[in-house]
Order: C-alpha cells, then structure tokens, then sequence
C-alpha cells in the first residue's frame, strides 16, 4: 500500500498547477496553508494521509504523557509536521541497500516512520529506554531512530551533522544504479553550520551530482532563539541557488501540497540523479522539547485542524469519523505504553555490546 | 543560597561591571531565554548567536583580538568537537605570532554526566582540553569557586575554558557569595527570571564583593593521613562524601578539589601525597588517555620512591556513549561505590 | 602617502563606468585583463601600483632563491595577485585598534603588505626562520605575517578559519563607531569549508550587519585540484546574494579595475556598516608553493606584464624605466637576503616564551 | 625495497583489487598529483575531493554506511581536528544504534614532526584519537608493517585511523612486500608517477601477495633484558638506535613497535615489563593526557609490584607549536639523545 501510493496522484493534466508554496513568513506568524477549490487527489490517498497524520500526532502525544507522568526523561518529536512528514514517508522507497532510499533524519520524525509502515511500539520503547527499544536499545533519546533494514541511519542529536554524511550513501546510489536516492532532513537553525554548506557542495560537483533530496523543515525556531534574529537568509532555498542546485519552498503545513511538491522532487531526483532543496515551512506545535515544557502553543497553524477543516469542506470525512480516529489511536498508544512501562532496561553490563563489530562486548581492562 | 547556575550570572554580572566583559553569547544564551541552564538570564550583554560553534568560537577569537573581552558558551561540551581546530588555534595563537595576539576570551560550557542526557549531553570534556596547550581549564564544584574562578576567568589574558559540571548546576553552596541575600529564596526572587512572559522582566542585582580564586589554586576539602584523593567537577563531592563514609571505618582520606586543571596546584598535590603516600585520582571522563593520568605519570615521576600503595584512577569506562537507561550510565561513570570501593582498598595497601 | 591614494581617483563622472569585471573564465583559461582606451586613474597612482607590484614579485622571487638555495625550508606566497593585492593594501585604514582596519589575511598577500609600507626584510627573515623574524620570531612558515600594530592578525596555516574569526574584530568595530572594517581574504579552494558559509552568515545578521569585507581571490585551483572539478559554483560571490550581500566578481588581475572596484567595496562597508563579497580572479604563477616546485607557469596571465604594456602603450612608463626597477629591487632584495642569512636562529629554549601572556616562559615540568 | 609512500600504494591496489575498496578520496588524492606525499599515485579509484575535510568525513560514513570501502585521507593530522565531532560519531555509530550500523571504513594521516613543517605539519595525533572509542587506531613505522596494517585495515569492519609517520615516508625498509621487485630502483620505475605531464602514465602492478598484519599485535624489534622501550612511528627508528648505541655501554634494552595503538598488545608489553622490571615509553605528541601516561597507568595498574623503577614517558614539551626553525624543533619533539637518556637512566635505577 505504501509503495501504491507513490503512483496515486490524480490523472492530472500537466500543466495543472499545484497547491502553490506560500513564501515564508516572518518570524512569528505562522505559514498559511494553501487554499484550492478542488483537491487534486483522490480520496484514498488523502484519508491515509489524514489517518497517519492523526497515528503520528497521538504517538506524540502519548510520549509527551509518558514524559508528563515519568516513565521517560526527555521528549523531543515532530507534532506540527505530520502534513509534509506523512507525505515524505509515503513516498520513500524503503528498504535495505543502495537500490533503496537511505534515510538521514533529525528528531521530528516519528510521522514519516509511521507513513513508512512502522510499529509505533518502538517509538514508545525508546521513550522508556527499556532494553527491547530497536533503534539504540535504551541508550537514546526519543525520536532518535535508526533502522538498518530501512537504511534509517541513526538520528544522532549533532544538528547537521547528516548533511556530511548523506552525499557519501548518494554517491554509492549514483555508481549503483537504479531509482534509490538519499534522503537528508533537518531544521532551519541548524542550517548555520557548516555542514549545510558541505551538503551543498558535495551534492553538487560537477559531473558528480548526487540524488539527495535535501530537505529543511523551517518552523523559524531554533529552541527559542528566532530566525528572523540570527539568520538574513529568507528563504533557505535560496541557498541552492549558487550551486546550481533546484531548490524550492513548500508549505509544509498542507499536506496536498507537500505531497505533490515532494512527488516532484522524488521524481526528479530519481531520474536526473541530482540534488534537489526543498525547504517546506512547518509549525512547532508543542515547543521544542521536553526542556521547554512540551506544551501545545495556540499561535502556530496546526496542520491537522486545518486538514480535517478541508476534508469535511469537501464531504471527505466528517467529524465524528476524525474524532473516532483520534480516539482510536489515543487509547491504542496508552495500551502499549502500559505494556512498555513493564518492560525491562538494558542490564549495565551491556555497555560493552557493540563497541566493535564482529567481536564480543568486553571490558579491556581488569577491575 | 546561589546554586552553580546563579553563581555564573552573578559572576559574569560582575564582570560585565567591573571587569569589562563586553559579550556574552552563544546559543539561546540571550533573552528570552537566558541559556538551557538560565545561568545568562538578566544579564546585559548577552545576545543569542546562529546555531554554529564554529562560529561561536571565531567570534569569541575575534572580539578578544579586537579588544572586546568576550564570554561565548558552547551550549553542551558535547557540541565542541567541530571545534577543536580553533581551540588549538585560540590556544596557539599567542605563541606563533611570537608574543603579539594574546586573546582574553573565555568558553563556558555544560559537562559530564548525572542529569540522563544520554549519549550527547553527558560528555566530559577534561581530557581533550588539557592535551590543547595555551588555555587554562578550570572546573568548580562549588557555587562559591564558580563565582571566584569566572571571576578570575574575566580577568585573565589569555584563552580560559570554564568547565561546568551539570550534574551540579542546581545544588546549592554552604558558603555565601559576598553580597547575595543570606535568607533562603531571597536571590531567586532577586535574579531568576519568571515562568511565561519575560519581556517586562528585569533583575535586580544585589551588590556583590569582588572574590577571586586563582587560576591554579587548589582546594583541600577534608584532611586526612592515609591516602589522598584527587578529584574535580560532579565526582568531587561523591568523593568528599565517601571520604565521610570511610571515616567510620577508620579510614581517613584527605580529599583535594583540583578546581584547575591547567595549570594545576602540583604543589599542594605533592605535599598531600607525600604525606599520604597513598593517591587516588577520580573524573568521569573516558579512561583512555584521560587527564587523570598525567596526574598519575607525574606523580610517578616525581614521588615514585615515596609511595606506598600504586596510585590509582577511578575514571569512565571507555566506551562510544553514556546510555540513557540508568543501569547504563551508572556502569559508565564512577558512582559513590566505585568511588569508596577504590580509596578503601588503596588505603589498605602496604608496601 | 599610503593613505592619501585612498582618496587618488581621478575626479570621475559619477556615471563613468570603470574597468568592467570579467566573468570568470572555465578552468585553465588565464582570466583576461579588462581593456579600456583610457587609463582611469592618475598617473602617480597607476606609477605607484606598477613600483609596488613589481616590488612584490621581486620580494617572492628572492624568497623562492633563497629557498632553492637552501636558506629556508618551505616557500609558499602570492606572484599572479600583486594587482588586486597592492590595490588592496593602498586601500587599507592601518593602524592598531577598532578604529583601523582588522586583516584577517592568508599566505599570499606580500604585495598586501609592502603596499601598507611594510619593510620587506620581515619576509626574508620569516623565510629563513631567524629569530628577527618580527612575525613569528622565525616559529611559522614564509608568508604567515602577524603585526599587531597593524591590526594583522595572524596568519594561520589552516584555511578558512579566518573566515569564521572575522566577524568578531567586525562586531567591536560596529560598535565602536568610525569607519575601520574587517578585511578577510582567502582562496577559491577554502570556500569549500564550512567557514565561509559561516563568514556569510555571522556578518549578515538582520540588524546586525557588521562591516566585512570578505574577499575570496579565485586562482581555480587548490593546489593540483582545478576548481571547476570540485565545486559547482561558478561565481563564488553568489554564495552572497541568498545572504542579502552585496557581492560582486572582479578582475584581480587588472590592478586599475581592482582599485576602482575595491574603492567602491571599501566605501560601502565604511560607511553602510554592512558586509561585501569581493570575488577577484587572479593567477597563481608559480604553483601552489615550493612543494609544487615554484617555478614559473607559462599559462596563466601576468599582471605586471600586462599592466606594462598597458602603461607603455599609454605613455606612463617605459620598458627601461620598467626594467630599472625591477633591476633595483632584485638587487636589494639580493643584498637583504645575504644579511639575513648571517642571522641567529632562535634558541632551542625560547619554545617556553609566549605560551601565556602575562607570565614568564617556563618549562612546567621537572626534567 | 620499498619506502612507506610506495607500501601505502602498494597496500591499496592490492584492496582495490581484492578487498573491495571504492574509494580513495581526499584533497589532492586522486590524479594528477596522487597525493601530496604520492601515496596514491596511479590507483583506480582515487578521486580529488573539495576542500573540505568534514566533508571527507562525512563522506566516508556514508559510502561506509551504503556499502562501499573508502579510504579517506586527511592530508596533514593538523587538519583533521574540525572533524572530531564526526571521528566521535562514526565511533558510536554501532553502539549507538545497539548494533545495526557498523561502519567499515579507514581514515589515513600523515602526523608527526620531523620535516621541518612547522606549526602546521608536525601535529601528532595518537592522543587525540586514542581518546575516541570506537575506533581501531594503527602507526607503522616500516614499510612491511604499512602494507600489512593497510590492508587488515581494509579488511576490517570498524573504523581504522592509518597514522603515517611522514619523517618516515621516504625512509626503505629492509624487508620486501611480497611481490615487489628485489632490485632497487625496479619499484619506482613500475609505479612512481613521472615529473611533469601525466596525462598518459599508467602504473605497472607488480603482482603481490596478501600479507595481514592482524591490528593488535606489537612487534619486538630488539630483545634484551634490563629495561622496556615502547615507542611507535618516527621515534620508534631512533628508540632502535638508541638501543643499539646503548648496547655499548652495557645497557641491554628490549624494543617495542607498538604499531597498534588501539587495541594495544598488552600482552607483550606485560610479558616484556616483567621480564626486564623497567619500561620507557616514547611518543612525540605534547606529553599532558598523552597516550603514554595511559600506558605507564595501565602499568602501574598491573605491574607496579613488579618495577624496578619508576615507569617513564618520553614526548613531546607541552607547548602550542613546534617551530619551524631547526633549534625550535629539535627542543620540542623527543630526540635521539633524549631517548638515549631517558632509557640509560631507567635501566640504571635499582629499587
Ligand atoms: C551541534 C549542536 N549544537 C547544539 C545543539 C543543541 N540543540 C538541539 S536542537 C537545537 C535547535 C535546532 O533548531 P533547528 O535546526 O531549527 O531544528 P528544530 O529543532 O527547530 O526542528 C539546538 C541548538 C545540538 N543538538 N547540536
Ligand atoms: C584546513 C586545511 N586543509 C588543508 C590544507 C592544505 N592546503 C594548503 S593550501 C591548500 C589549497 C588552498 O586552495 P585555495 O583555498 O584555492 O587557495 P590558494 O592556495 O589557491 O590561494 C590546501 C588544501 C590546509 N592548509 N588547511
Ligand atoms: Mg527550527
Ligand atoms: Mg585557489
């Protein structure tokens, strides 16, 4: 279903335009989303797009709760960035080795797991740091995902940091051959350091451009310091530009649009095998983290609201039916938060495990 | 009681009024929010930069070449390591250009574990600072030597890199700042900024007393004639307290916070492990090729003949992280029986 | 007279166009020199760039005997961009502190110093590592200058991290008030670094724009890698414009069209407070350094040798007049290097001296 | 015979050949210069990078992560330490994520002093890199041992960091590589790049043998009974002469090629510190938390009943630079007579 997906745009003539980006806003307000009479998809689509919207936003909230009520140290997650992350996750080809897309996220992505067909179970071990969390097996942070299966490479908490990396998996794709591309994604901040810049340059060297769709989710924060404070760039793609790469912003808080727009950036970054920049403006609806109380702010577009607003405009869902879903997931996530808070942490002695491949975990010393 | 955190605001208060200190800054360091750990909030120089380290470190190099006296924080150690290049070039550049540049700058930042920070905010950071030559390293454990040791900090001429042991941000001194409020809550009233809207808010400062504590100087915090231990930052006091503890078994440790890591008060090492004849070294950074043992090759090299028992290291267990489940972080850093555990089988020791 | 050619243009039609840059040219072509039928500048100003021109390259060729002959162990340095780097240094406010100009330079820029008036035995000591060497007391490689007294700061063998240290002599001067601004030059190769992209976004700030004049002179090459195989960007100054920075890419092999734009670059940042990117395209005719051989090249254009024929063909000097000169600083450069080479290295002790400033150099350890 | 240049050369054809390296890549690696010190002259995979040596890091991690083999060159250690974020990174990868992730891939350096490169070609980086998990950290100081630790680094399936003696670069040794030509001067001639145009050059591969030299292992380099001398890369030569001028004054020192760093063949190095009670260690990095003080500490740890002296470390003076002037050098890096010195008076102490 997920991989349907990928072909599920209405038949639309070519030159149909679609939703258009918004241009970024100013610091403060928040991006609004693009208003079309018609919805250019066809309503399989945008249900699965509104129900794996709705799944991520109650994981979310459920591991706010967990963190709330102590079974957890610290929340970091993307509520406010369900709309472009589903529709990057439904558009992944996913799977393990270069003829796939290999995947270098930052902490907001629990939207785009879940689009990818992920359990939610894991997401909730991680938050409890117990020994069965699959990604770092209660060693990191929430929302720091790696799955070696779905070329997922480890979230690291380093901001940027994947931007070096991802040219290096792009390159391998390149010689590989086939439609597998890289997928690097972080925020607007940290795209002041340097290794944004680095992406930029080695993605684009000529006669060895690199299929990596670049990505910046913009929500204009980074923890609590403005964009408009520390940054004169406006628009972030409009830092591809010097290196001849195709860059584009998106509102990121329509989930039509981001898909159409992402369906096009796939699409040529798996023919051409160029570097594509997407910058997609989102909301940061529950602050930045844990440390910032993970509270829901009211001033920033929910992209939810406005979704379930549209669908029910255009006789896709109704209410009840999205309260339904809502409550659904709600009490789907509380179970398996029970049946986490029962499990086991990792033994200390485990530190030693996978320190070096193919040896065994050992202290190199006596004690 | 200030604790660590209003320590450093209430130094880099002072400093930014009397000793010349011209920018505080770094990330989220200016309002609203006044730094992760709230130790800039209120303060008048203080402004947030972009998210860059690199950055952070070039700026503070360049207003210490231009005649500002710059305090820039790097939000968690763990955040550091692009920067080690301009560590070395801010520690180097005094020597190459032959006694031209010198740069009073200092780097503040947040380090080691105890506060479940997982892989990235649980990092020391003791061990690759002292193997960078031309900065002095300090690292208090007290509220009271935070406030003396910035102080020094601001004052210095050269690089000085300010080590805060998170662990301990919140705990609170048994000795009062000159000038802060003796009653309980008073100084937070005073300088802490409010929950929710910030921008009406404005500290007041009480009028603080200048103290210094030298850059070197190191602090005997309980004597004791059987084996010494050497220790900085959040281990200290678990140090101190299993000297306590030992106590009642009849072992009596002398407890020494370095509080300098560079350079270092050898003397007053020396004279307590001639005396003692017996060393433990404690620090929670990562035990392979780690600061604790230089301490130990010199005193190897100068007190070997004096010895009574092999010096000893109690340090992080070498491996790639600290795990955030606590069973992991408590098998990757000394805790209070490790600690223990060591000085009393030390102390046993004849020759 | 240094500072009075800042103000030596000839009384121009605001509307006069100067010397127009050239688009860089691909890899491997010499940038042209701009060609106009009338020389724009006085005649003791181009008399002036023509003697200090040719006083740079003879300074290089006797740093480059002296290191073929055994008296100096590694040559690295500027022939190919005398033009833009005496324009430059002409330019320069200098003296110490925020009220001058800070120069955060790079290791080709000889003609930069010797058109602020400095005495060229510094160079030939630095190459022969005495103890005289008044930069880094014979401690640091030919071509690192260091002279507090004229706000140089020094100059360091890593590239690019002069870049990211600019903004900070840039924000005491804003604040200082006045008209001194931040100089920081730099190769092609290094913007590849993650320091540049820095550079552009700590001198942009909104509101905060600080006075940077950032300079990268473009060779196309780091050392044997020609630019075009490793970097996308064809213009290094629209790495500029997503900034909001003024940015412009001149000729630096043309010393009239280099004055006259960095005249401009100069007056901008003066006065406007505000960052701007020069981008010069330059030769490099003698390799990349001594490693390379430091020999000359035969395919790149000479700007002494191209702005003499120009000034011949105009009547502003003769080729005897030239070859006087460049006889006579040969010959005195010849003669500096003989005392030099007399001098005392510095002792083996001295490594104690200058590690902290405010204390005596001393061994920390027993021995 | 030939030199370490040639041996790293030799050592990577034969893994582009046979162990699945992709990618040979650095700033000047690839043609037409083949590197700056011509290690990489001729091999079919090398490709000229940006400069940008965070993006040669990162670079690596991602062909490591996707599959492929990259050797990475830092072209001077000096200029590796913006990366140490990254270096620190592709160390946890595979404990980070509880073992799914590992990272097949070898970062070479040249490091050490020794060519006159002043302050900025001279760096040593065995403290720092021993001081990052993760990593498997190998110095050879023969040709042989380059080609044998180049290739068991290609092999592995961790990160390696391949430090390179460059005072050693051009330095023959005097056993051959399986498969080069005995006659001297037949190698260059094969596989040495011409001067001037080498638009039409293509090398000529002798035919060699694989030869693992498994990382790990020390290698005894002289036997004797008095007193220990560990040492690696360009001071390990000068530690064999030393021992060899030493034998004619009566001092029967044993020599040790550490050649790994990490892991380390402690058990050579115990077997041989009890059999002789004495032990200097020798390395050229600034001598505060170097990796030498590990080694005297892991001594202490083990064998401190057992010493006949005190433990020693030869290093370099903590100081910011070395400098370019010969005496300047000469003071800051460890030198023939210091070595001399340091191992006379340890085999001289008696306890
Ligand atoms: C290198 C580095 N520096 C600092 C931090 C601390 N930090 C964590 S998130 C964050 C802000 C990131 O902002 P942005 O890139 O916009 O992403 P967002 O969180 O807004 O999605 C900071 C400074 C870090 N994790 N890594
Ligand atoms: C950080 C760093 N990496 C590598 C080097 C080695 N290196 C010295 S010069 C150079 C090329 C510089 O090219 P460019 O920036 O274009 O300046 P140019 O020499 O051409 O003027 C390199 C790679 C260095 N000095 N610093
Ligand atoms: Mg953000
Ligand atoms: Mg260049």
């Amino acid at each position: 279903m997920v991989r349907d997906a990928r072909k599920m745009t209405r038949a639309a003539k070519p030159d149909e335009s679609p939703a258009k980006p918004s241009r970024p806003e100013q610091q403060r307000f928040p991006p609004m989303i693009s208003q079309s009479n018609e919805l250019p998809l066809e309503a399989p689509l945008l249900l699965q797009l509104h129900d794996l919207m709705v799944k991520a936003r109650c994981l979310e909230e459920r591991l706010i709760a967990m963190y709330k009520s102590g079974h957890g140290y610290f929340w970091i997650g993307g509520p406010g960035e369900e709309a472009f992350n589903v529709a990057l996750g439904l558009l992944i080809k996913k799977g393990q080795g270069p003829a796939f897309d290999y995947l270098h996220f930052h902490y907001r992505q629990s939207a785009t797991l879940l689009a990818m067909g992920e359990d939610p179970m894991g997401a909730i071990r991680q938050m409890k740091n117990v020994a069965a969390d699959p990604y770092s097996g209660g060693r990191n942070f929430a929302g720091h995902f790696a799955k070696k299966e779905w070329n997922l490479v480890p979230v690291s908490s380093p901001i940027e940091v994947q931007y070096a990396m991802a040219p290096g998996t792009a390159l391998v794709q390149k010689r590989h051959g086939g439609d597998g591309i890289t997928i690097v994604t972080g925020g607007d901040a940290g795209t002041a350091e340097g290794d944004f810049a680095t992406c930029l340059t080695w993605s684009s060297r000529p006669g060895q451009e690199l299929p990596v769709l670049i990505i910046v989710t913009n929500n204009r924060w980074g923890i609590s310091t403005p964009a408009g404070q520390v940054q004169a760039v406006e628009k972030v793609s409009d830092r591809g530009v010097a290196f001849g790469i195709k860059s584009k912003t998106i509102d990121g808080n329509d989930p039509i649009g981001a898909w159409l727009e992402l369906k096009e950036a796939f699409e040529y970054v798996r023919t051409e095998r160029k570097p594509y920049l997407v910058e997609a403006n989102v909301s940061r609806l529950f602050g930045h983290s844990s440390a910032s109380g993970a509270n829901y702010v009211t001033n920033e577009a929910d992209c939810i609201t406005r979704f379930e607003e549209r669908l029910e405009q255009h006789g896709v869902l109704t209410r009840a039916q999205a309260n339904a879903l809502r409550e659904k997931y709600a009490t789907e996530f509380a179970d398996l938060a029970r049946i986490a808070k029962e499990e086991a942490f990792p033994d200390g002695q485990t530190i030693w495990d996978h320190v070096f491949h193919g040896e065994p975990g050992r202290d190199p010393f006596p004690r | 009681m200030a604790n660590i955190a209003q320590a450093v605001r209430l130094a880099l208060h002072y400093a930014e009024e009397h000793l010349g200190v011209t920018d505080i800054f770094g990330e989220d360091v200016g309002p609203p929010l006044g730094g992760v750990f709230t130790c800039t909030q209120g303060l008048k120089t203080t402004w947030n930069s972009p998210l860059d380290e690199r950055g952070i470190i070039g700026m503070a190099m360049g207003i210490a070449m231009a005649g500002g006296r710059p305090v820039a924080e790097i939000q968690f150690c763990d955040y550091v390591y692009n920067t080690i290049d301009l560590l070395k070039l801010a520690g180097n550049t005094y020597w190459s250009s032959n006694g031209q540049w010198n740069l009073p700058m200092v780097v503040m930042t947040p380090v080691g574990s105890g506060i479940r920070g997982s892989i990235y905010h649980s990092h020391s950071f003791d061990a690759t600072a002292t193997h960078i030559p031309g900065w002095k390293i300090v690292m208090p454990s007290t509220p009271l030597d935070t406030y003396g040791l910035l102080l020094a900090a601001c004052r210095e001429t050269n690089p000085v890199m300010f080590l805060i042991p998170k662990a301990l941000m919140r705990v609170k001194g048994d000795e009062l700042i000159p000038g802060e409020p003796v009653e309980d809550k008073a100084l937070s009233k005073l300088i802490d900024a409010p929950l929710g809207d910030r921008s009406k808010w404005v500290p007041q400062w009480p009028t603080l007393d200048e103290v210094i504590i030298p850059i070197g100087k190191a602090k005997t915090v309980r004597t004791g004639s059987q084996v010494t231990v050497v220790s900085y930052g959040r281990t200290l006091p678990m140090c101190a307290k299993a000297a306590e503890a030992l106590a009642a078994e009849g072992v009596d440790a002398e407890v020494i916070d370095l509080r300098s890591l560079w350079p270092y008060d050898w003397d007053a090492l020396k004279a307590s492990i001639e005396k003692t004849g017996r060393v433990v070294f404690v620090n929670e950074d990562t035990e392979v090729t780690n600061f604790g043992e230089h301490l130990m090759r010199r005193t190897t090299d100068e007190l070997f003949y004096k010895l009574l028992a092999p010096p000893k290291l109690v340090a992080g267990k070498f491996v790639p992280g600290i795990g955030l489940a606590d069973p992991l972080e408590a098998a990757s850093v000394p805790q209070q029986h490790d600690i223990e555990a060591a000085i009393r089988s030390t102390a046993a020791m004849a020759p």
